[in-house]
């Protein structure tokens, strides 16, 4: 078959056994085919497929990640694959790739650390007519030059959809405190810009009255939760950039003594089953899907790319979200 | 005249060529185990021993070995340098910014500034007394937050755009990157600066016993402030190649990369302590954590997590090695 | 060239100075707290207090086994991926209750003492490398054993230790104030403290003085890391889950900081321990402060880099050369 | 040698006026004037805390007095660090032995001032062959390159003295030089001595051994607890006065007989305590056996780099060894652990103090317990009072000069400092005490104490083995004397043997 298009999300019932596979929005931005990137054929079962991760496979979203291409490329058959983790060192990554293609790879998956930087790997599989299929952060680039297509989800929507549901589930009248991801880190900013445009348009009556770094860690969310908690005793929701310091900020609300999703409602962005779970246990007010299982969806891309179909060279996910109406069905195809 | 014979006449003699002996395994065991590495890698992966494979353990290597260079200047004298990681960071979007005047603007532009940035920390150090490690680790915090605040809070990435500036860093001679030539020319030069300048030997009377060297009336304060500005303007300089390579000022590269270059240069023979080492040990060190690396790639499919014990366990293994070599000479 | 000398010295300003120098710590945290007490909301409340020490235990803890490390001329690096081994092996554990839990992940984390005080004691090997190894396969291991997934930790006993208090103190205060006690009594009062320092300040000196040296290394080494699992253990409970991937990240460079601004040299021969205590308060204090008051990260960053020098710069001059 | 220049009194070079220099707790110097003068050779005399190194130490730039001021020629000069000294023609060694070990002989003597060659790069070939003709001079054959770490203490200190005279100064200080030197280099050390006063430069000599004192300097300066009591020409001050004001007592009771204070040792004839049997380690000692007796001293004779030092680590567990072992009274010792030496009742005082001995960063009673702690703890837990029992006991009986037990070791003069470390080994109560080089750098006072405790220590049936550089001693102290040559047994010396003349004759004997 061809990319799944169209429908918003699988249906709830039957998917909630399941792991959910992507779903990506249509085609409506250039496309790439084989003859636009001068490439050439090959047969996937023959092919040397090599993978570089960007970050460790520590937290949910990169072991999701790397296990579904791991496993997909398994299902496809390919010849050999190969892995690298950069271990959240770019010069790392640039080094990996290069050891990819020296070993041989005919196509690579790249997970990129940075939206910048990976220029020299780039040209490396440029000069070798190697198609690059990006995931889950878009490279500036251009693509189906400097590689064939991006697939991922957009982070500025993430943080809009995180920002409408805190909206909606505070009734637009809250004090709000952001917990933001690592320093530096893409996919922040994303998020931060995304949600902060999103109240300043939407929201009059919200105001964020801290925003601290968390790094995208559980322990850090929660201490920096309490602290601010203690100097803003009025915080009535957190918006965490990921799952994790979601999580931090819900113990660290349960330790001053207010009831997390009550007194203070929490968002965030990630969709992990942890986090999900909270949702419908009461407390826990709405995740953002960011979907990490690019597998089935990437292959079939450099399938369709290989059969000579044109690929959209921006394959944007439709992540879907979780709120307290749909969690307790949906919490299947948490991740 | 009265004469004192030689204690004991050939043994002396023996004894002397022995502790040369041990004392070359002392700064060639990292190289006897990078050989070692090689010849495992060859005969293991048939892609491992070919010319572009090595090329690019080159580059990659490139950039650590500048900064390994300065770090090893700064050990000799007994101190330590955590800030190397956030100055690379800071070189970079400095030579990006810089990039728009130019080659010139892209280089002196990091290089003053990190420069002055290693002269801080030498001045606290070897002036106001105070120890390297928390200055320097003060360094590591206070920079990285210097360039969050130069690039918005990291949310931008400086581009480089400058055509010479690219080529610096990503035009190649004979297969080979130019920043691995330019790491070459610091190895080279700061070796003959190390082993035959005056300033050398002081490093190594600094480090071999601070007190002697200020009782001998050797500038240790001079001393020490230099090398950390070596190694200020060593990890700027890396950090600017490393951005003319990547094309791109990137605020969040360098991080833990004090680490790399201290294992690099302790595993090259250089006493942590001081007073011994040279930079041959360390290139042979970087290497050596290259070729880990890159053997852990050839693999494939190790994840994460099991390429972390297992570079681990080789780095312990090779310290281990490298200690028991150097410790014959021990009496 | 050669000028006039005479440089008469007011006794009385060295003794200022003196006492700048001793309690250089002290004085920051004062200072700190003062201006809290102007310009921070709700800054002294009990509540706030409790929360400023129930964070600051792990640091501590984790720094007072670096404080005895760093007495003998070594660091150990390798403390937050012992924290991580911690952290990973409760969940396979914690069905056996709080007890056997700790023991086992103090175990662990004995075992990677050992680890690295075989190879800094007995092999030679220079500690920054050797727990530097131990840094980077420790936390991999950690993943392996917890199959690279987060766990929540539901043991009512465990959580207890995280969260609960009698009168009014958290226990995992109560549990690092003892550990203060008994760590300050083992440097000041026991025949290893005083070992332990001798090695520190001449190595060579201890070992003709027929101190056993090497298992004095070998036994710091071994304490340095169970107390870093004891703070993988309250860590985990204070979270509600085991987070091997994140836990005591970036923790070492805390607790050296906290060890040195404390007063005791890196180079060794000295211990100090409530020094220790105060540096990683006052740690906490600039964090607490700074989040407080919103402060965007880059330039928390460069005031905490700020602070910390100036804490030290005060008390600088004793570990000059003479 | 009169100098037909000195009519009237030549020039000063160098001066201090009314220098005082305080440490927390003590007054090291208190209103010091001295006056060197071209050409002068002038001992600094004084018992062990006088306050000889700390006035060398301000005269230098090491240490910045807090009051008073140092003239250079006639003119104010501050020295805020040993650098201006040295530029200004001050060159110094000081007392403990301040080289670099990791660098070479070669490099140690011209660290700062390498001959460069034509690009500014260091001719390493020039100044090897410098290094090997400087040392030639003062009779000193050694591989130039070698570190200097690997050398006996008396060759570094040999390295240091050519350093200090090579660099061209008109003032040469030397604080203790001769304390690690063997008699053959003290002379070769009087002839450079010599050298440097025929070419007017002056001289200020520190030591506590009378007769080099008399045998280099012309004036005398003494101090006593940091002031000058005495100040003129040395010649005709007769050396019972000259203790006498050192130690400010009178002539009468300083007057006694003999060289050193031992009283005639005599032979053991119990059962030996400990034997040691074919003691090997390859390069540094062959095959050497020796068994004491309960009550002896025994001493060990040999020339700088005999192994005499060795012998004594061998013996201590400090070195391992290739092959033999040593036995306590029948009992098997394990080799090679110092712990397991202590344990049967060996003890050994490391001849290089600082680097071996004291631990810097602890106080005197710390160090005075250190391998004394467990047997004076609880249970693991030390006892104050168990502790200062020993430790008073120590200070009064060794007169170790502290402000108080809690005075950091490091703060402690020289002698002070060895007497702390005889002090340690006491407290053991050991079976056999081995010595090395027991009285070094320590005052004449304290050193007739430290001889007569030897003596008593061997009264009260302890096993002694002595090294020492000075002939006199070991001739005096030990009832027998053991020649070591090249590491091995070259003869042993009994009864009347044990004379000065036979001794050095033994050492000559074998030499080609
Ligand atoms: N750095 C220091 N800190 C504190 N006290 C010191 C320091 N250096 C020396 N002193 C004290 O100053 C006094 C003089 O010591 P100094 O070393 O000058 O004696 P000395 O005459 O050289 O003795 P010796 O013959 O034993 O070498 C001693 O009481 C000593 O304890
Ligand atoms: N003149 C010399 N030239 C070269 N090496 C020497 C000389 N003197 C001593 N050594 C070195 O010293 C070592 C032995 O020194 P050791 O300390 O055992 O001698 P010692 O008899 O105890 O003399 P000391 O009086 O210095 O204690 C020898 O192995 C030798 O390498
Ligand atoms: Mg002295
Ligand atoms: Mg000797």
């Amino acid at each position: 078959g061809c990319t799944n298009t169209g429908t918003t999300a699988p249906s709830s019932g039957t998917a909630a056994a399941t792991d959910a596979a992507q779903t990506a929005a249509p085609v409506t931005g250039p496309t790439c085919s084989l003859a636009d990137y001068k490439g050439d054929k090959i047969d996937l079962t023959q092919a040397t497929v090599g993978f570089s991760q960007s970050e460790k496979e520590d937290n949910p979203f990169r072991i999701a990640e790397t296990q579904s291409i791991t496993d997909e490329a398994a299902k496809v058959g390919v010849k050999k694959f190969i892995k690298t983790n950069a271990q959240s060192t770019l010069s790392k990554q640039i080094s990996d790739i290069n050891d990819l293609i020296a070993q041989g790879a005919q196509i690579l998956i790249v997970a990129p650390l940075n939206s910048d930087g990976l220029e020299p790997a780039l040209a490396a599989a440029r000069a070798k007519n190697i198609p690059v299929i990006t995931i889950d952060r878009k490279l500036n680039a251009t693509a189906c030059t400097d590689y064939v297509s991006f697939l991922g989800s957009n982070f500025v929507e993430q943080g809009k959809r995180a920002a409408d549901q805190l909206i909606a589930g505070t009734g637009g009248t809250a004090k709000v405190a952001v917990l933001l991801g690592s320093s530096g880190n893409g996919v922040t900013t994303d998020r931060t810009s995304g949600f902060l445009d999103e109240i300043a348009a939407k929201g009059p009556n919200i105001t964020v009255v801290a925003q601290q770094t968390g790094d995208f860690a559980r322990d850090k969310g929660q201490s920096v939760t309490e602290q601010l908690l203690q100097s803003n005793p009025d915080i009535t929701a957190i918006y965490a950039e990921n799952d994790e310091m979601g999580l931090g900020a819900q113990a660290a609300i349960i330790s001053a003594g207010k009831t997390p999703g009550k007194d203070i409602q929490i968002y965030s962005v990630d969709g992990t089953k942890n986090a999900v779970e909270q949702i419908v246990a009461g407390a826990y007010n709405g995740v953002i899907e960011s979907n990490p299982r690019f597998g089935p969806l990437a292959f079939q891309t450099i399938q369709d790319f290989m059969d000579g179909t044109a690929v959209g060279q921006d394959v944007i996910i439709q992540d879907s979200e979780y709120d307290p109406s749909n969690a307790a069905a949906k919490v299947g195809s948490a991740f | 005249m009265t004469t004192l014979e030689p204690a004991a006449g050939p043994t002396t003699d023996r004894q002397a060529a022995r502790e040369r002996v041990a004392g070359l395994l002392q700064s060639y065991g990292a190289a006897i185990v990078l050989v070692i590495l090689l010849v495992v890698g060859a005969v293991g992966f048939p892609t491992f021993a070919t010319p572009g494979n090595f090329s690019n353990i080159l580059t990659q290597s490139s950039f650590l070995l500048i900064v390994g260079a300065g770090m090893t200047f700064v050990i000799l004298t007994g101190g330590i340098d955590l800030s190397v990681g956030s100055v690379f960071a800071l070189g970079g979007v400095l030579a990006a910014y810089g990039s728009t005047f130019g080659l010139l603007g892209a280089l002196v532009f990091p290089l003053v500034v990190c420069g002055a940035i290693g002269a801080l920390q030498g001045f606290l150090i070897a002036h106001a007394g105070m120890a390297p490690f928390i200055v320097t680790l003060a360094g590591l915090l206070g920079v990285r937050g210097l360039v969050l605040a130069t690039t918005d809070g990291g949310s931008t990435t400086p581009l480089i755009t400058d055509p010479v500036v690219v080529a610096l860093g990503q035009g190649e001679v004979l297969g080979i990157h130019w920043p691995v030539f330019i790491a070459v020319v610091v190895i080279v030069v700061g070796s003959v600066l190390l082993a035959r300048t005056r300033g050398g030997q002081s490093i190594y009377a600094v480090g071999g016993s601070e007190s002697a060297s200020t009782l001998m009336g050797l500038p240790v304060a001079r001393v020490k402030f230099t090398v950390y500005v070596v190694s200020g303007v060593c990890a700027g300089l890396a950090g600017a190649l490393n951005a003319a390579y990547s094309s791109s000022g990137v605020p969040t590269v360098g991080v833990g990369l004090e680490l790399n270059a201290i294992s690099a240069v302790v595993i090259g023979g250089t006493l942590l302590v001081g007073g011994r080492g040279n930079l041959i040990g360390t290139v042979a060190g970087v290497l050596l954590l290259s070729v880990i690396q890159n053997l852990i790639n050839q693999v494939g499919t190790l994840s994460s997590s099991v390429q972390a014990v297992v570079s681990g366990a080789f780095l312990a293994i090779v310290v281990i090695i490298q200690t028991v070599l150097s410790r014959t000479q021990r009496l | 060239m050669t000028q006039a000398t005479v440089s008469l010295r007011v006794p009385s300003r060295s003794a200022v100075l003196g006492v700048f120098q001793k309690y250089g710590v002290y004085i920051a945290i004062v200072l700190l707290l003062l201006y809290n007490l102007f310009f921070t909301p709700n800054f002294f409340a009990i509540d706030n207090f409790r929360t400023q020490f129930v964070q600051v235990v792990p640091v501590l803890i984790v720094a007072l086994g670096m404080a005895l490390v760093i007495g003998t001329e070594g660091i150990d690096l390798s403390v937050g991926a012992v924290m991580a081994l911690a952290a990973a092996v409760i969940p396979l554990y914690v069905g056996y209750g709080l007890v056997p839990t700790l023991l086992i992940a103090i175990g662990v984390g004995a075992v990677i003492g050992a680890l690295n005080g075989s190879m800094v004691a007995f092999i030679g090997v220079q500690p920054i490398v050797a727990t530097l190894a131990v840094m980077v396969a420790g936390r991999g291991l950690a993943l392996l054993i917890a199959n690279e997934q987060l766990k929540s930790v539901t043991s009512p006993d465990v959580l207890a230790l995280g969260r609960d208090s009698v009168l009014g103190i958290p226990y995992s205060v109560l549990i690092a104030a003892v550990l203060v006690g008994v760590v300050a009594i083992l440097v000041n009062r026991t025949t290893f403290g005083k070992q332990l320092i001798a090695i520190g300040g001449s190595r060579r000196a201890a070992e003709l003085a027929g101190l056993p040296v090497k298992r004095i290394l070998l036994i710091v080494y071994v304490l340095c890391a169970a107390l870093a699992a004891v703070a993988g253990v309250i860590g985990t409970a204070r979270l509600g889950a085991s987070v091997p991937s994140t836990l005591g990240n970036l923790i070492e460079l805390s607790a050296i900081t906290a060890v040195v601004v404390g007063g005791t040299p890196l180079s060794g021969g000295q211990v100090k321990v409530l020094g220790t205590l105060a540096g990683a308060v006052l740690l906490q204090f600039i964090s607490a402060t700074l989040i407080k008051h919103n402060v965007p990260d880059a330039y928390s960053q460069i005031a905490q880099a700020i602070i910390i020098l100036v804490a030290v710069y005060i008390q600088r001059g004793k570990a000059r050369v003479r | 040698m009169s100098d037909a220049r000195t009519s009237g009194l030549e020039a000063p070079v160098l001066e201090a006026r009314g220098v005082t220099k305080r440490f927390a707790g003590v007054t090291a110097l208190s209103g010091v004037d001295l006056v060197l003068r071209a050409g002068e050779s002038m001992a600094l005399m004084g018992e062990n805390g006088a306050g000889k190194s700390t006035l060398i130490k301000v005269l230098t730039g090491v240490h910045q007095p807090e009051e008073g001021q140092l003239l250079l020629a006639g003119s104010p000069a501050t020295f805020a660090r040993p650098l201006d000294a040295q530029k200004a023609g001050v060159s110094t060694i000081y007392q403990e032995v301040n080289l670099v070990p990791l660098m070479s002989v070669a490099q140690n003597i011209y660290l700062g001032r390498e001959p460069r060659g034509r690009v500014g790069l260091i001719d390493f070939r020039r100044m090897y062959a410098d290094a090997r003709a400087l040392l030639a001079e003062y009779g000193i054959q050694v591989d130039v390159r070698r570190p200097l770490r690997t050398l006996a203490l008396g060759v570094q200190q040999m390295v240091a003295l050519a350093r200090a005279v090579s660099i061209n100064a008109n003032v040469v200080i030397m604080d203790e030089p001769t304390s690690s030197l063997e008699a053959r280099e003290v002379e070769t050390l009087f002839r450079v001595i010599g050298l440097l006063r025929e070419r007017g430069i002056a001289i200020i000599y520190v030591s506590h051994r009378m007769d080099e004192i008399y045998r280099v300097c012309d004036t005398v300066t003494v101090l006593r607890d940091g002031r000058v009591v005495h100040v003129g020409s040395l010649g005709d001050l007769p050396r019972v006065e000259l203790v006498s004001m050192m130690l400010g007592r009178s002539v009468e009771k300083v007057e006694r007989g003999g060289v050193t204070a031992f009283r005639a040792a005599n032979e053991s004839d119990a059962p030996p305590v400990l034997v040691a049997t074919d003691l090997s380690r390859k390069h540094q000692i062959d095959g050497i056996s020796l068994s004491i007796r309960p009550g002896e001293v025994v001493g060990l004779g040999g020339l700088l780099g005999s192994g005499r030092s060795e012998t004594l680590k061998g013996l201590s567990g400090v070195m391992q060894l290739d092959r033999g072992g040593v036995t306590i009274d029948g009992k098997n010792v394990r080799s090679g652990s110092v712990p397991a030496a202590i344990r049967a009742g060996i003890v050994m005082l490391p001849e290089d103090r600082k680097a071996e001995g004291i631990v810097p960063n602890l106080s005197v009673r710390d160090n005075i317990v250190l391998a004394a702690l467990p047997k004076l703890s609880r249970a693991g837990f030390t006892s104050r009072r168990k502790q200062d029992a020993v430790v008073d006991v120590f200070i009064k009986r060794l007169h170790i000069k502290v402000s108080s037990p809690d005075q950091l070791v490091s703060e402690l003069s020289g002698g002070n400092q060895q007497k702390v470390m005889i002090a340690r080994w006491l407290a053991m109560t050991p079976k056999v005490l081995l010595l090395d080089e027991p009285t070094r750098g320590i005052d004449v006072g304290a050193k007739a104490e430290v001889q007569s405790l030897i003596d008593e220590l061997a009264h009260e049936g302890l096993a002694i083995v002595l090294v020492s550089s000075e002939v006199e001693e070991v001739v005096e102290g030990s009832a027998r004397v053991i020649v070591l040559r090249d590491g091995s047994i070259e003869t042993e010396l009994r009864g009347d043997q044990v004379d000065e003349g036979a001794l050095l004759a033994a050492l000559a004997g074998g030499a080609s």
